[in-house]
């Protein structure tokens, strides 16, 4: 199946649960879709589709909004899920009922953003340090980091 | 399956020549476009700065040091270098300012003593200004 | 009765940080907790301050045994933001580069693998063969491990008749001495009793935890990123996809041997169809707004890259999966029910690399005397426990 | 005069002394042994040929800083590596080497001496369990629980083994067994199977590899040996070094005919044949990786029990034929 | 006499612990590599060990990252007396190319002493021995 056919496929079987679906390169697609139907689209996806693999989640701080994207793949395509969220509000549903490897993603997401993932069986911090500061998101454009001053042993500088 | 499978090798190299370099006393070859330690040549530098631009460890530090006379500094932390060699791609003159020579050998135990700095004094592409360089020239590390 | 031992983020058995903390019940775990964040550093908000050429070699330090894939997934995804086409000859030594990468961390892990089961003859003899793959890494790139061949639009150093030359030869000598590894590494008894039946994956459970690379062929999921996207040159070369359906440590080792061939088998390709011309283009310091994903196989597995570029000359956003984190939850389901015994070799299976999992993120060493104190009793009765419900292991019998 | 005598002997030869030097003498010997079988150089730089790179690191760990963890039982946690090393030196003194005078049977030879040097030997690891077991760091308690439960594996079939040729020679003192094997030497090829399963019980009971799993180092840590540093580490390090010398020793006599010829001929059988159980014993060191603690056991019990048992019937039939 | 013999035993028998603090591997295999039959630092009577209370001489890699901080200091104070540390790799010298990133203390030596630096990226088997035999030298 090409891309164009697919995409053709995707658009009538999905509906307008998806905003838009680009095509940039071949066998990259990129769907957009409403935060509230990611669960329904992914379980679609992955029942209907074979897109089993999920290579892993990016969030992408825009500004007033984080944009996520979730990286699947199947032999024959890459399937590529955008959402938006606000950042004065930042839920997330989990995916992991339909795919339990997203997990780690998830749990990382939140770690660097600040993101809350509704219904993740395991919620603790997986990558920051246990004394890290709390409401600090590395990842955030806004969070700016101050570099401690390097001491060289040795007397002179 | 068989038991002792790995007998006959073992054997065989029990009264084989090790294959160990006794290395402090016999030196392994590097090979010739080996990258060891970056070093300036004073002449070419047209202080494009590049180098400084380009590097991803914040290796090389260039300051000036007399506006008038056109003096520069420039500093290379051994300690930082990550022996990439992108400092000699990026260097625009031909032939290269900076150069990769082939030590490795540097080990110290003092980190000041891993700055390498040189004076050198800003090209000017009219050849009779390039004169007073020599004697700021050279690695005073 | 159950005690926890923690292992890591010192620990021999894992040259990396990273914290695992073991419930066992006598020599059986009956519970793994993963703790990832020693070896965090950072790397991607850090690479939002570099511009895209110091990133290279930043992203090239992510990891020193897969510092190729990660530096040519990258710079694959940048090249295309770019509109680069690199040149062919370039392309074919990158690649070749990659493949000889493989080749050095596959013999890299089957010491490895060696010298955590305590076959340390094993893990001398593999490495002393692996030396001949890094001096041909050396004669190319310069450095033995952090290469820094790739620049943006190609590569940065050529290759010359006699080096073409040695690397056929080395080729030719490696097959020989991998065959040889693989006839030892399946017959010795004692070796194979400790692998075969260990860290049971099934494949279900590996579609499910979305494990990558050798630990998902091994349980007979045959993806690979070069078969299945074939990206630059692996279009055009002759190669199988190694798998083995065992679905435990024994079908690991044996998908990286097969592996090891076929990289043989792409190696002597590469170098014999090296077509002539130029090795690099150049390339601009800005790259237009954009965003792409970029996915590589690297010896561990899949490898992927995501980048966004906002216009100027450094990146808006790099997003880095490199393997083992990937690999993670299936580890954690294969250590449960198994020995403490087992624990190098299960995780040393999936060829952890901390570095990369954690990019910019560790285990705990107890060290010493500071952990739970147990009492004799309690000792005896977790072995009297054992006795009685000890779990039975497929294969676990001595295999002789 | 006696008093000196018997001083000499148990400070200078065969006591201590003469087992530090000859003890270090075969661990350089096994390094070097197996450094070579993996194709390396092993020590080379510490005296001639890196002879005395043993020594070298027996005088470091002794000048090193010694800690004693807070948790640990203190008293137990300082005496075990002394007691072990008197034990093992103890052992030492029963080997027929000095002793090789039939009729004059001294304190340190006596029928039943075999039995004495058998559990003598026995004793490090009941001390190293409770070495690890004082020392309360989990990976210790691991590697204790680990070094009982292989006691159960190995010591059975060591046992068994080594009774087939005192059986056979009808004798409970070790210079009458060797002086036996002495006076008709094919009798050994009749303990050849026994020998094979008495090597291996014992790098079993040395805790090398394939069975080193008390202390593997990539599973837990140092094991038993996790917590001790400076001179208690150096004098577990010796204990272990003489034990190796005992065993093989003791190995020698029982199955490769003793060491006759009198002072100086009969020390040079001694090296020699000490040297040849040694090799051995690191070439089975290099041939194996380790195997997980129930396939000791399961190892044990299912193949090096049955063998030995098997020696002994053989034993005792040609004890029939022969008499 | 007896000083003269503690320091020409501890010269000749240095016992390492490697310690990975956030390190690319790099590094570390090179480490390993050391001891491998190319390399054999066993000719100078140099053995891996396991854990912190049988070593001498730590032999550091990577730039320390803050949750490895206490780990660190913890694991040097287990290593009993007289201890050295080696930083091999320009990670553990200054963090090259991780300077400035959040969750990077800087060098090993920011975080315990170090007696030797090996440079390199990642350091040559050759440069870490080098680096080990002039550490001896110095005692």
């Amino acid at each position: 199946m090409t891309d164009a056919e697919l995409i053709e496929k995707l658009k009538a079987d999905l509906g307008d649960k998806v905003a838009e679906i680009a095509n940039p390169a071949r066998r990259r697609l990129f769907l957009k879709v409403a935060p509230s139907d990611i669960i329904a689209v992914t379980t679609r996806l992955h029942d209907a589709y074979g897109v089993v693999f999920l290579s892993t989640i990016s969030g992408v701080d825009n500004g007033e909004t984080f944009e996520i994207v979730y990286h699947f793949s199947t032999p024959e395509t890459d399937f590529n899920l955008r959402t938006e969220i606000p950042r004065a509000d930042p839920h997330l549903a989990s995916i992991t009922p339909v795919i339990p490897g997203a997990i780690l993603y998830e749990r990382e997401l939140q770690d660097m953003f600040g993101m809350i993932v509704d219904g993740l069986p395991d919620p603790r911090p997986l990558v920051l340090p246990d004394d890290w500061p709390a409401e600090n998101y590395p990842l955030r454009k806004d969070w700016k980091h101050t570099r401690p001053e390097e001491v060289i042993p040795g007397g002179k500088s | 399956m068989k038991i002792a499978a790995f007998l006959p090798e073992l054997l065989r190299h029990l009264f084989k020549k090790p294959a160990t370099v006794d290395y402090p006393f016999k030196k392994l070859e590097v090979p010739k476009d080996f990258r060891g330690t970056p070093y300036l040549n004073t002449e070419m530098c047209i202080v494009c700065r590049a180098c400084e631009r380009d590097c991803p460890a914040e290796a090389i530090e260039i300051a000036s040091v007399n506006e008038a006379e056109k003096r520069f500094r420039m500093v290379i932390h051994n300690d930082r270098c990550v022996h990439c060699a992108q400092c000699v791609d990026s260097c625009p003159t031909t032939p290269k300012a900076m150069h990769m020579d082939r030590l490795f050998e540097i080990a110290d135990d003092d980190r000041h003593k891993m700055k390498k700095d040189w004076i050198y004094v800003r090209a000017v592409l009219k050849p009779k200004a390039a004169a007073p360089a020599p004697q700021a020239a050279g690695p005073t590390a | 009765m159950s005690f926890q031992v923690p292992i890591g983020p010192q620990h021999p058995a894992l040259k990396e940080p990273i914290s695992l903390r073991m419930t066992v019940e006598g020599e059986v775990i009956t519970d793994v907790d993963i703790r990832l964040g020693y070896n965090h550093r950072g790397l991607e908000k850090l690479a939002e301050e570099k511009n895209w050429i110091q990133n290279i070699y930043l992203v090239e330090r992510i990891c020193g045994i897969c510092s190729h894939s990660h530096a040519t997934c990258y710079v694959q995804g940048v090249e295309k933001l770019m509109e680069l086409a690199p040149p062919r000859r370039g392309l074919y030594i990158r690649y070749l580069v990659s493949e000889l990468e493989r080749i050095h961390s596959h013999l890299l892990w089957l010491g490895v693998a060696g010298h955590e089961a305590g076959f340390d003859s094993f893990f001398m003899y593999t490495w002393r063969d692996r030396e001949i793959v890094m001096d041909l890494l050396e004669m190319i790139s310069g450095n033995r491990v952090h290469y820094a061949i790739n620049t943006l639009g190609g590569v940065r150093r050529d290759l010359d008749e006699g080096q073409k030359a040695k690397i056929l030869e080395g080729m030719v000598t490696l097959r020989k001495r991998s065959e040889y590894y693989f006839h030892i590494g399946a017959n010795e008894p004692s070796f194979v009793g400790r692998i075969a039946g260990v860290g049971l994956l099934p494949k279900d459970k590996v579609v499910a935890l979305c494990a990558v690379g050798p630990t998902a062929r091994a349980s007979g999921w045959a993806r690979d990123v070069r078969k299945e996207d074939p990206y630059a040159v692996y279009g055009e070369l002759d190669f199988e996809v190694a798998t083995a359906d065992t679905c435990d440590v024994l079908g690991r080792v044996v998908v990286r041997v097969k592996e090891l061939l076929e990289s043989y088998k792409l190696c002597e390709q590469m170098v014999r169809n090296l077509p002539a011309g130029d090795i690099a283009v150049k390339a601009p310091r800005k790259v237009k707004p954009g965003e792409v994903v970029s996915r590589y196989e690297a010896p561990r597995g899949e490898n992927i890259h995501y980048i966004k570029a906002n216009g100027t000359d450094k990146p808006e956003r790099l997003k880095v999966r490199a393997p083992t984190l990937a690999n993670y939850p299936a580890t954690v389901e294969m250590l449960r029910k198994g020995f403490i015994a087992d624990i190098p070799l299960i995780f040393a299976a999936i060829d952890p690399c901390i570095c990369c999992a954690e990019r910019a993120v560790t285990l705990v060493k107890a060290g010493s005397g500071e952990e739970s104190v147990v009492r004799m009793s309690d000792l005896r009765r977790q072995a009297i426990a054992r006795h009685q419900n000890a779990p039975v292991k497929r294969n676990a019998v001595w295999p002789l | 005069m006696a008093v000196v005598r018997t001083l000499l002997y148990l400070v200078v030869y065969p006591g201590l002394l003469f087992l530090f030097v000859y003890s270090t003498f075969c661990e350089w010997f096994d390094r070097k042994v197996y450094a070579r079988l993996q194709n390396r150089m092993g020590p080379t730089h510490t005296g001639r040929f890196g002879l005395l790179q043993p020594i070298a690191d027996f005088f470091k760990l002794m000048a090193k800083e010694d800690i004693v963890p807070e948790a640990s039982d203190k008293r137990l946690f300082t005496v075990l590596p002394i007691i072990g090393l008197a034990v093992v030196s103890t052992a030492g003194l029963l080997l027929p080497v000095w002793n090789f005078d039939l009729a004059n049977p001294g304190l340190t030879s006596f029928s039943g001496d075999i039995i004495v040097v058998l559990y003598l030997l026995s004793l490090p690891t009941l001390i190293l369990f409770l070495a690890a077991w004082s020392s309360t760091n989990p990976f210790s308690t691991i590697g204790g629980a680990r070094v009982l439960t292989m006691l159960f594996g190995y010591e059975v079939p060591l046992f068994l083994t080594i009774l087939s040729p005192a059986i056979l020679a009808d004798s409970w003192r070790l210079a009458e067994i060797a002086a036996f094997y002495q006076a008709k030497p094919l009798l050994l090829l009749t303990n050849l199977l026994g020998f094979l399963v008495a090597v291996i019980a014992v790098q079993a009971k040395l805790e090398r590899t394939p069975f080193d799993i008390p202390h593997a180092e990539t599973e837990i840590v140092g094991g038993t040996f996790t917590e001790y540093s400076g001179k208690k580490l150096a004098l577990f390090r010796l204990t272990f070094d003489i034990e190796l010398v005992i065993s093989s020793g003791l190995l020698a006599t029982v199955f490769l005919g003793g060491f006759p010829g009198g002072a100086v001929v009969g020390f040079i059988h001694f090296v020699v044949k000490t040297l040849f159980v040694i090799f051995l014993l690191s070439l089975l060191r290099a041939l194996t990786s380790r195997i997980r603690i129930d396939q000791v056991v399961s190892f044990a019990w299912k193949y090096l029990a049955p063998l030995a048992v098997l020696q002994l019937l053989v034993a005792i039939l040609l004890k029939g034929l022969l008499s | 006499m007896l000083n003269k013999l503690a320091r020409w035993s501890r010269i000749k028998s240095p016992w390492i612990l490697h310690l990975n603090s956030g390190a690319c591997n790099a590094c570390d295999i090179e480490i390993i590599a050391a001891l491998t039959p190319r390399f054999d630092v066993e000719r100078f009577g140099i053995l891996l060990k396991a854990t912190p209370r049988h070593a001498d001489v730590i032999i550091a890699t990577g730039p320390a990252t803050r949750q490895m901080r206490d780990r660190i200091i913890r694991i040097y104070d287990q290593v009993p007396d007289p201890k050295f540390v080696i930083a091999v790799g320009a990670c553990a010298m200054s963090g090259c190319v991780y300077r400035g990133a959040y969750n990077i203390m800087g060098g090993i030596d920011q975080v315990i002493p170090v007696n030797m630096y090996v440079p390199g990226c990642p350091a040559r088997p050759d440069a870490i021995i080098d680096g080990v035999v002039k550490l001896l030298g110095k005692l």
